[in-house]
């Protein structure tokens, strides 16, 4: 209890808590959870883009989506490791993604169906978990605060290029056109979910909180997402799929209708439009290499007892 | 001028259709710094597709450009070696078709930097660091998984007996390699077989893998001819220039 | 008009989507009579195709025949169920699926035969005949393979539940629907789902099969909204006509 | 002896040798790797033309396509029943066949590049082989007689529609006319190599033709292939890829250039550009296919338990 206090005195005088130092089994518990899925979201996340790299209409955009996938995986990389400081491995968090234990973030068991997909992702759904993470490059724990801070000046990157994406759909053909709405029609309301259920709703919000895991509520997020994105949709000719969308010049923001909570709720139990086969192609990656990372292992103690022989 | 365009379509493409096999890994490697490591590799194959195919498309001069070469073409006309069309396969099979590629691609840049075109001598530098690396990273995952665990070693021993007989059309000339060659353009294909069969008969020792003894290779690829993975391949890659033909992207 | 013809795509999508994964098997089912026979049902499939499409065409009067809604139509414009895009799987996976699909199709083609519309009735009265024998082999092998080896029960229970939430699309009505029902063209979605049930149940009872308890469905296929894996089905399918689009077959 | 000269004074005399008859191991060895070859042949010959079934480009070619490759199950079925009443299973002929110990047609062996060669493969491979296949219906043995009788009614019927598909080609655009010509010019030689052989370089061509297993030459059919052929070229306005090709009044036929039998050799050895592909792909079937297979052995089995059982 004493130990507590002294631990909440320092995160509220803004310091930052490091791997060595003692901390509460919840809050070590709940950033795991967080950084964990966090990771497997940037893993899974490669999927609904990759659908479409193979497809991808020039060499440039070809190059551009590569290396945004690419920058996922490296994302994936950092997450992990500042989750590994906490005491968890790889592995592990890798086996509780598999079995369901863990989860990821929900945005991506919708599918990209048109190439103007692949714009929206960049556009809404980076946008959106720039929202959510840039307070985070301030949260209390050290390792994922630094990670953050790299991710984010990635992320924001990344949804420029999404936003030059669509912007070419919405100035070019009909078809194109048609694709690029129809992309916002469907990435909408799921990208306005990424930022979870209303605060009042969430049961881990006010501790997290305390702790500096979590900065902002979720509903001012969403707020500033809807604020942000309506005059770049307007910008692009492009309509919001919300008839109450309305500017609210005394709150001096937008209302906006919420999205389907069931929904949300029904993608969370697994029904998503792509939850299976998102699992199965992670599970087939993980199953299918499983002989390579035994190879390499075991290359690596064969070189170890080498080097020991000769010494 | 001719002659040259299809030196350079063959180089261009080769790193077009591996780097389009390589991207279909995309999420689906076996481990996290393979995802990274083999997006990295089709980016950089793809980025010398841009300047080989760029090229080509300045010498033949009749307007088209890389994405033009890329995406409009029909299957014929495409140059690459039948060595890169082949599918994935396993990991251990992508791994040593890209390890096959290397050991040709490496010195084929080398001796592209002493081309008598100026223009070809610059990307071979450009693409020659990038391809050092590739070589390097390649030979050490064939090492390590050849002399991995008895599985792996079957792999990798079934993936090489699978591709040895595609890895030997890249030094067979034909009459264009000639001119091209006489031209001081770019190398005599079997000039570079000596460098290649010392990199992969040390790489082989080193990994515990047996080099098959036929060298039989199929051909074909280089003049047009390709396999029926390539038409399926293309469906995909050329897709959304075929479906949207109007469209800029 | 135009909700007949949305009708009439929704008939003539399924079969052609259903058609074409069947076809995907040709050369590579696990038995010689599973061949003969899957072509068989595919051929069916695409023939029905022809009629409900070439319906369609009609109906809509814009000069558009059966190929052309085939071949040129866009993604979002296909109205099948997302059951039957899913893809093949393994033989237990496409078997079911059929078998879901059939239980569906066949009691539909009875309604229709009552449609108020003739060249609805005729079609339907043609293509049941066909999906009798359909639905007689596809609940056939599901029993035998339900309740054969230890492996090939939980292959089959496997499918079962990886593709029940796709089967209750079909009995789920829109606007289109009723409005369709209304006019007596095509039935009530979901005046189907007692006579499916009733199919369901007694094949799985006998093929020692556990029905999911959830009867969550995914929807979107019959508004357009597929899934990933319609994409890449369609860069094969639409492939030369889309990359030729000059040319009579 | 006796019953050896009995044997081939029944042949002599054109009756049928039917399964219950006596024959001499030899004639049962040879048949057995005759028809096992020409049912595997069928089989594996599902998959060049299968190669372009889901990209057929109108419905009527799609069905029209599933329906000959249909058919060719249908052959290989049949042949594996008239192998089987000589004592061999379809199981092992399978065996034999994935284990490279039977061969199959070597033309099978090469690819289908355009949607052109499935025209190229009905109008030349389907026609040579019926060429080849109808003097067999007057072959000695008689289930092998009448398997062909059924066989080469369908076989001509899609050779038909192969001419049909390579003509409306070699009519079309520019693109077309050129897929024509070059699937002519790839299928050429290849199918003057399904005659086998110079009979001179053949060794088992004379018991054969005793037995009446084979009825002509394979340089007195590969002159009828290609006379016919010749001029069928000539209407589409194809040329045939052979400078030597040339009518020689004198023999009432055409003079042509023989294939690079070195080539010949080569694919027969497994070197031809899909030898291992195909066999992947049959071995992968039938692999894949264990489980199926013996799940309807196992429900067999129990259905033939419960019968007894409840009588």
């Amino acid at each position: 209890p004493e130990k507590l206090a002294a631990f909440q005195a320092r995160i509220d005088a803004g310091e930052r808590i490091e791997p060595k130092d003692w901390m509460p089994e919840g809050y070590r518990k709940t950033l795991i959870r967080q950084i964990g899925q966090h990771a497997h979201s940037e893993i899974v996340g490669q999927l609904p883009e990759g659908n479409w790299i193979t497809r991808a209409p020039t060499l440039e955009r070809k190059a551009i989506l590569l290396a945004k996938v690419q920058d996922e995986a490296g994302h994936g990389l950092y997450l992990y490791c500042a989750a590994e400081t906490l005491g968890i491995s790889r592995d592990e968090l890798t086996e509780q993604l598999l079995s369901g234990k863990m989860k990821y973030s929900s945005i991506f068991n919708y599918p990209t169906l048109t190439w103007a997909d692949i714009g929206a992702v960049g556009w809404l759904v980076d946008g959106a978990a720039i929202m959510n993470q840039v307070p985070l490059q301030r949260t209390s724990f050290g390792p994922y605060a630094r990670a953050m801070v790299r991710i984010c000046k990635e992320e924001s990157f990344h949804q420029r290029q999404g936003y030059d994406l669509i912007r070419k759909m919405a100035e070019g053909t009909p078809e194109q056109k048609a694709m690029a709405q129809d992309a916002l029609n469907r990435f909408w309301y799921p990208s306005l979910m990424m930022f979870g259920p209303s605060d009042k709703d969430s049961v881990h919000s006010t501790q997290s909180m305390a702790w500096k895991i979590k900065i902002n509520t979720n509903d001012e997020l969403r707020q500033k997402f809807v604020d942000q994105t309506v005059p770049q949709a307007e910008f692009l000719g492009l309509t919001i799929p919300d008839e109450n969308l309305k500017w609210n010049e005394d709150k001096g923001g937008y209302d906006f209708s919420e999205p389907d909570w069931n929904e949300f709720y029904e993608v969370l139990k697994g029904n998503g439009p792509c939850n299976a086969d998102r699992m199965e192609a992670r599970t087939r990656a993980w199953r299918d290499g499983a002989w390579v990372r035994d190879g390499l292992m075991a290359h690596a103690r064969k070189q170890a007892t080498r080097r020991v022989a000769a010494e | 001028g001719h002659d040259l365009f299809t030196g350079l379509t063959r180089l261009g493409d080769n790193c077009l259709i591996l780097g389009h096999r390589v991207s279909e890994w995309c999420g689906h490697a076996p481990v996290l710094e393979e995802d990274i490591a083999l997006a990295n590799m089709a980016l950089d194959l793809i980025g010398q597709t841009q300047l080989w195919l760029g090229l080509a498309g300045e010498v033949e001069g009749r307007g088209r450009d890389a994405d033009a070469l890329a995406f409009r073409r029909d299957g014929w006309d495409f140059r690459n070696l039948l060595l890169v069309e082949r599918p994935n396969g396993d990991f251990g099979q992508t791994l040593m078709r890209q390890f096959l590629f290397d050991a040709w691609h490496a010195p084929m840049l080398k001796a592209l930097e002493g081309s008598s075109d100026d223009r070809i001598a610059a990307i071979a530098r450009k693409a020659g660091k990038e391809v050092a690396y590739h070589i390097e990273r390649s030979a050490d995952l064939v090492i390590r998984l050849g002399d991995g665990t008895e599985e792996s070693h079957a792999r990798m021993q079934a993936a090489l007996e699978a591709l040895w007989g595609y890895a030997g059309e890249a030094f067979i000339a034909d009459a264009v390699d000639t001119r091209l060659a006489e031209a001081g353009l770019m190398p005599a294909p079997e000039s570079l077989r000596a460098t290649f069969d010392e990199t992969v008969n040390a790489v082989f020792a080193e990994a515990t893998l047996t080099r098959p003894e036929s060298d039989f290779a199929h051909q074909g690829g280089k003049q047009g001819r390709h396999s029926e993975h390539m038409g399926h391949l293309l469906t995909h890659m050329q897709w959304l220039q075929r479906a949207y033909p109007d469209a800029t992207w």
